[in-house]
């Protein structure tokens, strides 16, 4: 989330899209219930979502539209919104639409490459310029882009449009041709209301509704907000769909704006930790990026990802004329650099020199380039191909929640050893007895370890917005069991016990270790979680200045490139006190912010350095007054700018960069910075070249499809000569999986629905119960409120097959089939859909073989046995929420 | 007197009345336990109920032991208490002066069962056929009527209730209190009464079994 | 003592109202065993911890015994949640305990199936459970360690395994997730991945 | 002072945190259940499932509705279980709900009969016969303690609120208006049902589509039991006890005089 839950409370226009937020993440409706309901201009609230949910049934409007088509339906917004803006005179333009916002702190106004070309060039339908189809069979990327044409016509210091930054234009022609306004109406000017209705089924009355509540948080001093999930990501496009929102919150000055921003709705109570720890194969600690083989040496990494990576543009004719780029900020700075050379402190400490090159050797390089993938798809691809032979699983249950999950646990039979660690027995640690496998024939050893439940012991956890917070122990585990982090300083010790003695360097990294967090006390014998998060905070490591040995750092501003302080976490440095205060343990509940917008910054803490609403720079103009005097994240002090330092005070959130405001500091000639601080350009990027399928979003469809035609595209789907999928019908980029040969892909059969995959299935959860189930699915409690799988069906589809609500129902995919209860609804509606009539099914994917409920298919009805192994371009996220399937009575 | 006794009362009619005495008591004070609050915790852990169950199996036990055992007596006692007369209707409008003042000449000679007798008989006989009736339909039929139909059948059973309990006052009164009823309580107890007070108090009765030397036969049954 | 029918009237009227007295005072509700100064049937809890669901963060209070939970309730301090939890996070205490007993389905000691086998084995000690998975791990990560990579005929230096995965974190506290990112780099994994990418 | 719950079905989002708090608090058992086509579940209110929300999706309706009610004990003023509790054990609490005394419920079951709602329930052993009745008990305890019943206290949306009876029917009134200006047909139910529930409903549509009674009332058989054939009984017994005593004095007194005449 770029704001907090809280926040949500502040907006005027709430759209929920690609999230069921009532159900997933309940306690969120306290803030979006109280936006609805203030006494004041009550915001409105949209439900975006192919079915009828427990959000939609408070919403002020309800859109359906086809699982997958949210770029279109973005699309269709973006274009509304452009084209509303363009047909407004200037002054209009200029009250209902936050125009310094748009062209002062987004590339709105940059100038492009020359030589781009969008997707509907009639040499390349349905894709950019630079577009090379990968003939390999899968599993791989449909196809790879050279984005040499994509950037700024001058990388170093792009040009603006003036007409656009002084408002002085009328018609789009009036703009430079390859302004990224003007290529961004050219690129969803065919997203009408009657394309959107042809391609999504959302009729055009409902969607016109949704565009004009939505474009009014366009106005100065208005916030509109979306809260989006799972739903959103879970596809082939699903980066870009999120990409589509930011575009959208970018054209309506709604990021870092109180009541604001891109939410992101974690689905699990430490998700958002667990990415900052960076548990992914791209990324180490503090979003560092992995080593590939290419960067031997600290400096050539520090070269290339950091001085050239993130090396500051500045665009002219901006107002602002400074851009921090944070992450390298200046030569003098090298905050990259300051990062991982802590971190390598943190990791081998004294080992880690600056001769050494910090042990930067330690590190695993994975191979640069697409030949493999480390994600999770592609790590399930090496377990079956037995690159992979052993794996070790903390609290995930893949059995259940991986895609094409029977396929996944046909991997596992595969590898030479398997340990888990959870609450309860899951079905990836039994995967060896589930129903069809035979243990006679099955090698793996499996190890299954228990684990402490989250109040049998202590530490941090960070929520979706953010906040770090401290939860403490109630009781000691149950039986022998251990928490996760007793385990893992158990097993590191156990494992520099076999090392010991041996040099070089497979036991180099090991023995060298630092490893060091048992204390006096409750825990002289396992690893104590104050100390651990100590070591992530930073502290130094010799004597500098002032500074002790062994002091703790005061933030990650403190951390050094030459080795004298280490910080496991630069994200996370700034969690203590120099005293030693734990500040996720903090519980002041007064709101202390401004006009009480809820930030509550004396409740626990959150990265970076506490500031709760990130891009908060960009809720300000150009003389540091907050858009929305109702709603004020800062404010500058007026006469606190500080010449010699060109800082100044800012009242309320730890303001994004201490400098002084834009016009402030141009008027007293020094750098006036730029908002968006994490951005080489230091504006927010509308144009986002970054992705791989594309600067701006197109709307792809999904990798299984009910048409035959991408209706937006024109791309025909020829399903039999592309059996990967085809670029521009299906996204080009996107990851085509194969688990051995069980990856079918289904196709649509119109003539003879019964042999063919005519409906479009989804999964999803329910409130009562969590993910993969291997808790939920043991409390007799939540049990009782949903007893059993699900197929939610539309009235329309049950008729057709002869199910009865109650009935139990198969759904059959390419890769499998499970059986479910009949959930015949009214909130699942027909959808015409071009010349097709299409029907949806959803199943719940939180079932599976284990736990007291349990499936009623053998295979534990787990939702996931239906979806396939493809996943997004730029992530390779499983394409969960959108594949086609049937339904038979069973 | 005592050299001048008559039979009223077999030993099995005396078993039969007192245990369905002892059996009525023990329902009506377990049923008092939900008329009246002051009684509730009596009724705690459903104690109260268990008893007025058990107690109710032998209050329709106990009758049809006795119908099975002795037919004719039972048939003769149901035939007598719904056969009415002239005398009776006498019997009724002299009653109250005999009651309280001990005027006789009103009153006509009386069966084995004088009118009052007849009456309350009439009234325990119906009030059980409605207790046990009613109480059924509540113990076994809860779930599966109407709930407005069960209160209903509840006020049934509280009527018959009210009825029969201000009867057996009267009786009870009658049996052991009335100052004129001097032999009725032992003649319950022991099974007979003097002949002096056959004579007086069931003139009709006594010639009966003087004349034909049927003694056990033709005893009254249970009641006063 | 002689009656007359007024006075009969009376004695009877009396004799109704002495009834309906004495029905008044049976009738009385017997004294509220549940007034107000009532105890709480049990602790409300002030152990604060934080839901084990969802990303909101709700704060939670607990209340236990050396071995049971007995309470866990929306913590009313909390800023975010004030007191409320959703179904999932109300029934948070059958995490441990359920009707008053641990709940049977949690794991209590380290389970080990052998290659081929049929059934789990108890391992009686955690010793001995690490003892073997570290086997493993080295084990494989010997055999499958690669100090080095041909690519286009130049050597690079990887220092990684391809032999191992490690999966998971998303529910683990930060310092877990931490510790497991260390540990898996140092042993050079690059197969490395949890729930946020699915 | 009464206190009451107000039930606003237009925040409510069927989390159903108040149906595990009700559980959790009350250290109630799950059910065994089954999915019959619908997310609600259990079935019905039983012994172990004092509050349940109901999911109605209207069978004429174009699927863009989906209404949410809450079902559990209205706490009426004019209560049948009350009114009909032959040994007090269900009793009106200081503060206006609908309280019982366990340890004195004698397991009749009349309360599950006289109650408009069809609240109540019973449960027991079949072999002891034993049997108590169960119903949500507006956390008593909680209450007392300053605490706010475990269902209200837990509602994320403010769908559930507590406090003064008069205060909440001013803020549901408010409620109610302002959804009126915004066009829906709202209400509000239990004001004045049955003397006053206190747990009152704003709803968006009749009371009818949420499955509630549209008036409900007291079987007029409670009150014919309660009011008046208890009373009769009363004043029959007493009558009667009263003439007997009166003729006993009468005859005792003839008969000394009779004696002396003699």
């Amino acid at each position: 989330m770029t704001n907090h839950w809280i926040d949500l409370r502040n907006s005027d226009c709430i759209l929920i899209i690609g999230s069921n937020a009532a159900e997933n993440h309940p306690i969120s409706f306290k803030w979006v219930t109280a936006a609805m309901t203030r006494a004041n201009n009550p915001a409105k609230l949209i439900s975006v979502d192919p079915r009828f949910t427990r959000t939609s049934s408070k919403a002020d409007i309800y859109a359906p539209i086809r699982s997958g088509t949210d770029i279109a339906f973005i699309g269709g917004m973006i274009r509304y919104i452009l084209n509303d803006m363009q047909s407004l005179s200037r002054t209009e333009r200029a009250e209902k639409y936050n125009l310094t916002y748009l062209t002062q702190y987004t590339n709105a106004a940059l100038i492009i490459h020359s030589e781009f070309e969008g997707w509907k060039d009639p040499t390349h339908p349905g894709l950019f310029v630079g577009f090379t189809e990968n003939t390999n069979p899968a599993p791989g990327n449909l196809g790879g882009y050279s984005k040499s044409k994509w950037g700024y016509a001058d990388a170093g210091s792009p040009d603006t449009d003036a007409a656009l930054l002084g408002n002085n234009w009328t018609n789009w022609s009036d703009l430079n041709p390859k302004c990224v306004l003007r290529l961004l109406w050219e690129n969803y000017e065919d997203f009408t209301p009657e394309m959107v209705e042809k391609v999504t089924g959302c009729p055009q009355s409902t969607f016109e509704q949704v565009c004009e509540a939505y474009a009014a948080t366009g106005a100065p001093g208005k916030a509109g907000t979306i809260m989006y999930a799972m739903g959103t990501t879970q596809h082939t496009y699903g980066t870009q769909n999120i990409r589509g929102y930011a575009i959208l919150q970018l054209l309506l000055g709604n990021i870092g704006v109180a009541g604001g921003g891109i939410n992101a709705l974690r689905g699990t109570s430490n998700v958002q930790g667990s990415t900052d720890m960076c548990l992914l194969s791209h990324i180490l600690p503090g979003y560092l990026s992995v080593v590939n083989h290419k960067l031997q040496t600290l400096e050539q990494y520090v070269d290339t990802v950091g001085r050239k990576g993130k090396a500051p543009v500045v665009p002219k004719g901006l107002a602002g004329d400074k851009s921090a780029s944070w992450w390298w900020l200046s030569e003098s700075a090298q905050n990259y650099k300051k990062y991982l050379v802590s971190l390598l402190k943190a990791w081998w400490m004294d080992n880690a020199t600056e001769e050494n090159d910090f042990c930067f050797n330690y590190l695993p390089k994975i191979n640069a380039g697409q030949d493999a993938d480390y994600t999770h798809i592609g790590t399930f691809e090496a377990v079956a191909k037995g690159i992979v032979k052993g794996m070790m699983v903390w609290g995930q249950n893949p059995a259940v929640g991986g895609p094409d999950a029977e396929g996944e646990r046909k991997a596992l039979e595969k590898l030479d050893w398997l340990m888990v660690t959870d609450l309860f027995e899951t079905e990836t640690a039994a995967f060896w007895y589930r129903d069809g496998a035979d243990p006679g024939s099955i090698g793996t050893e499996v190890f299954l370890l228990p684990a402490a439940c989250s109040y049998e012991k202590q530490g941090s956890i960070s929520n979706s917005g953010r906040w770090a917070q401290w939860r403490y122990k109630a009781l000691d585990p149950i039986g022998e069991a251990k928490s996760d982090l007793a385990i893992v300083d158990a097993l590191v010790l156990k494992l520099k016990e076999k090392y010991a003695g041996e040099t070089g360097p497979k036991a180099d990294p090991i023995n060298q270790l630092y490893w060091d967090y048992h204390t006096e006390g409750e825990y002289a014998d396992e690893a104590d979680p104050n100390k651990v998060a100590l070591e992530i905070h930073g502290y130094y490591t010799k004597d500098v200045g002032d500074k002790k040995k062994g002091d703790l750092v005061t933030n990650f501003v403190s951390l050094a490139t030459d080795g004298s302080t280490c910080s496991g976490n630069w994200l996370y440095s700034g969690m203590f006190t120099t005293d030693g205060r734990n500040k996720a343990k903090d519980r002041d509940p007064v709101d202390a912010s401004l006009n009480q917008i809820g930030l509550y910054s004396g409740w626990s803490w959150c990265w970076p350095i506490n500031r709760r609403i990130i891009y908060n720079r960009a809720s300000v103009d150009l003389d540091g007054s907050p858009w929305d005097d109702i709603h004020p994240v800062i404010a500058y002090q007026e006469g606190s700018h500080n010449p010699a330092t060109n800082t100044c005070k800012w009242l309320g959130d730890i303001a994004d960069g201490g400098w002084s405001p834009i016009a402030v500091s141009k008027n007293d000639g020094k750098p006036a910075y730029l908002p968006f601080i994490m951005q080489n350009e230091g504006v927010a990027h509308i144009w986002g070249p970054g992705r791989a399928e594309g600067p701006l979003p197109v709307a792809y469809e999904p990798w299984e499809s009910p048409l035959e035609t991408n209706l937006v595209t024109g791309v025909p789907a020829q399903l039999d000569e592309s059996p990967k999928g085809m670029p521009g019908f299906n996204d080009p980029c996107c990851y085509v999986g194969d688990l051995g040969g069980m990856n079918q892909r289904g196709r649509p059969n119109w003539e003879d629905p019964t042999n063919g995959f005519n409906c479009v299935g989804t999964t999803y959860r329910v409130s009562e119960h969590w993910q993969a189930g291997q808790m939920t699915r043991n409390h007799p409690w939540l049990i009782e409120l949903q007893p059993q799988p699900i197929a939610e069906m539309g009235e329309e589809l049950a008729d057709d097959v002869g199910v009865k609500n109650g009935d139990i129902v198969k759904v059959v995919t390419a890769r499998g089939s499970i059986e479910a209860v009949a959930v015949v609804t009214k909130r699942f509606r027909r959808m015409t859909i071009g010349d097709k009539q299409v029907d949806h099914v959803g199943v719940p994917w939180h079932w599976g073989y284990k736990g007291l409920s349990k499936g009623i298919s053998p295979n534990g009805s787990s939702g996931n046995v239906l979806t396939p192994h493809v996943g997004d371009a730029n992530t390779t996220i499983p394409e969960y929420k959108t594949f086609l399937c049937r339904v038979e009575k069973a | 007197m005592a050299h001048h006794e008559v039979e009223r009362f077999s030993a099995g009619a005396r078993l039969f009345h007192w245990t369905v005495t002892i059996t009525a008591i023990v329902l009506a004070i377990t049923g008092l336990f939900l008329w009246v609050p002051a009684f509730g915790s009596l009724a705690e852990d459903s104690y109260s109920r268990i008893i007025h169950r058990v107690a109710a199996v032998i209050l329709v036990a106990a009758p049809l032991l006795f119908f099975i055992s002795r037919p004719g007596r039972a048939l003769h006692f149901v035939k007598y208490i719904f056969t009415w007369g002239k005398d009776d209707i006498e019997w009724l409008k002299a009653a109250p002066d005999y009651y309280f003042g001990g005027d006789e000449k009103k009153m006509p000679p009386q069966g084995e069962m004088n009118t009052g007798q007849k009456l309350w008989s009439l009234v325990a006989f119906l009030s059980v056929i409605g207790f046990v009736v009613s109480g059924a339909i509540m113990w076994f039929a809860k779930a599966s009527i109407p709930a407005e139909l069960f209160l209903w059948v509840t006020i049934i059973h509280d009527l018959c209730f009210i009825v029969s309990a201000s009867m057996t006052l009267v009786h009870l009164y009658l049996g052991a209190i009335h100052p004129r009823m001097t032999e009725s309580l032992k003649s319950m107890l022991k099974g007979k009464v003097s002949v002096e007070y056959a004579k007086h108090h069931h003139g009709k009765w006594y010639a009966e079994i003087s004349k034909g030397k049927e003694t056990d036969n033709k005893q009254a049954p249970s009641t006063h | 003592m002689e009656l007359s029918r007024r006075d009969f009237l009376k004695f009877s009227g009396v004799a109704t109202a002495g009834g309906l007295a004495a029905a008044k005072m049976l009738e009385a509700q017997p004294v509220s065993a549940e007034s107000l100064d009532l105890e709480l049937s049990k602790p409300i809890g002030e152990v604060p911890t934080i839901c084990c669901y969802c990303g909101v963060g709700c704060g939670a209070i607990a209340a236990a015994d050396a071995d049971k939970v007995i309470n866990i309730e929306g913590d009313p301090d909390h800023p975010i949640n004030q007191g409320s939890l959703c179904s999932k996070g109300q029934a948070l205490a059958q995490m441990r305990t359920v009707n008053g007993k641990d709940n049977p389905n949690r794991l209590t000691k380290p389970l080990y199936r052998a290659p081929y086998s049929t059934e789990w084995e108890v391992i009686e000690d955690w010793d001995t459970a690490l003892d073997m998975i570290a086997d493993r791990i080295k084990k494989t990560r010997d055999e499958t360690w690669l100090d080095k990579i041909d690519v286009g005929g130049t050597s690079y230096t990887v220092n990684r395994t391809d032999g191992i995965a490690e999966f998971g974190g998303g529910e683990l506290d930060n310092e877990e997730c931490y510790l497991l990112a260390k540990m898996a780099r140092a042993l050079g994994l690059v197969y490395l991945e949890h729930c946020a990418r699915i | 002072m009464a206190k009451a719950i107000l039930f606003d079905s237009t925040k409510c989002t069927a989390c159903r945190g108040c149906q595990v708090a009700c559980k959790q608090w009350n250290n109630l058992e799950a059910e065994e259940t089954v999915n019959t086509g619908t997310y609600e579940n259990p079935p019905d209110l039983s012994s172990r499932t004092w509050l349940k929300m109901r999911f109605i999706e209207p069978p004429d309706g174009d699927g863009k509705v989906w209404l949410f009610s809450r079902r559990a004990c209205m706490h009426c003023t004019e209560a049948g279980c009350v009114k009909v509790c032959p040994t007090g054990a269900v009793y009106h609490h200081e503060e206006g709900f609908v309280a019982y005394n366990k340890d004195i419920c004698s397991g009749c079951g009349y309360c599950v009969d006289a109650c408009p709602f069809d609240v109540p329930r019973m449960v027991g052993s079949t072999l002891t016969g034993k049997k108590k009745m169960e119903k949500c008990v507006f956390c008593a305890d909680r209450v007392a303690n300053e605490e706010k019943p475990a269902c209200v206290k837990t509602c994320p949306t403010g769908a559930l609120i507590y406090g003064e009876r008069t205060e909440m029917v001013d803020l549901a009134e408010q409620r109610v208006s302002k959804l009126a200006a915004d066009g829906v047909d709202a209400q509000l139910y239990g004001k004045d049902e049955l003397d006053g529930l206190h747990v009152l409903y704003v709803l968006a549509h009749s009371p009818k589509d949420y499955k509630l009674p549209v008036n409900p009332e007291v079987s007029p058989s409670v009150t014919l039991w309660q009011d008046i054939l208890k009373v009769m009984g009363y004043a029959a017994v007493g009558a009667v006890a009263g003439g007997l005593l009166l003729n006993y004095m009468v005859a005792r007194a003839r008969m000394v005089k009779e004696k002396e005449g003699k």
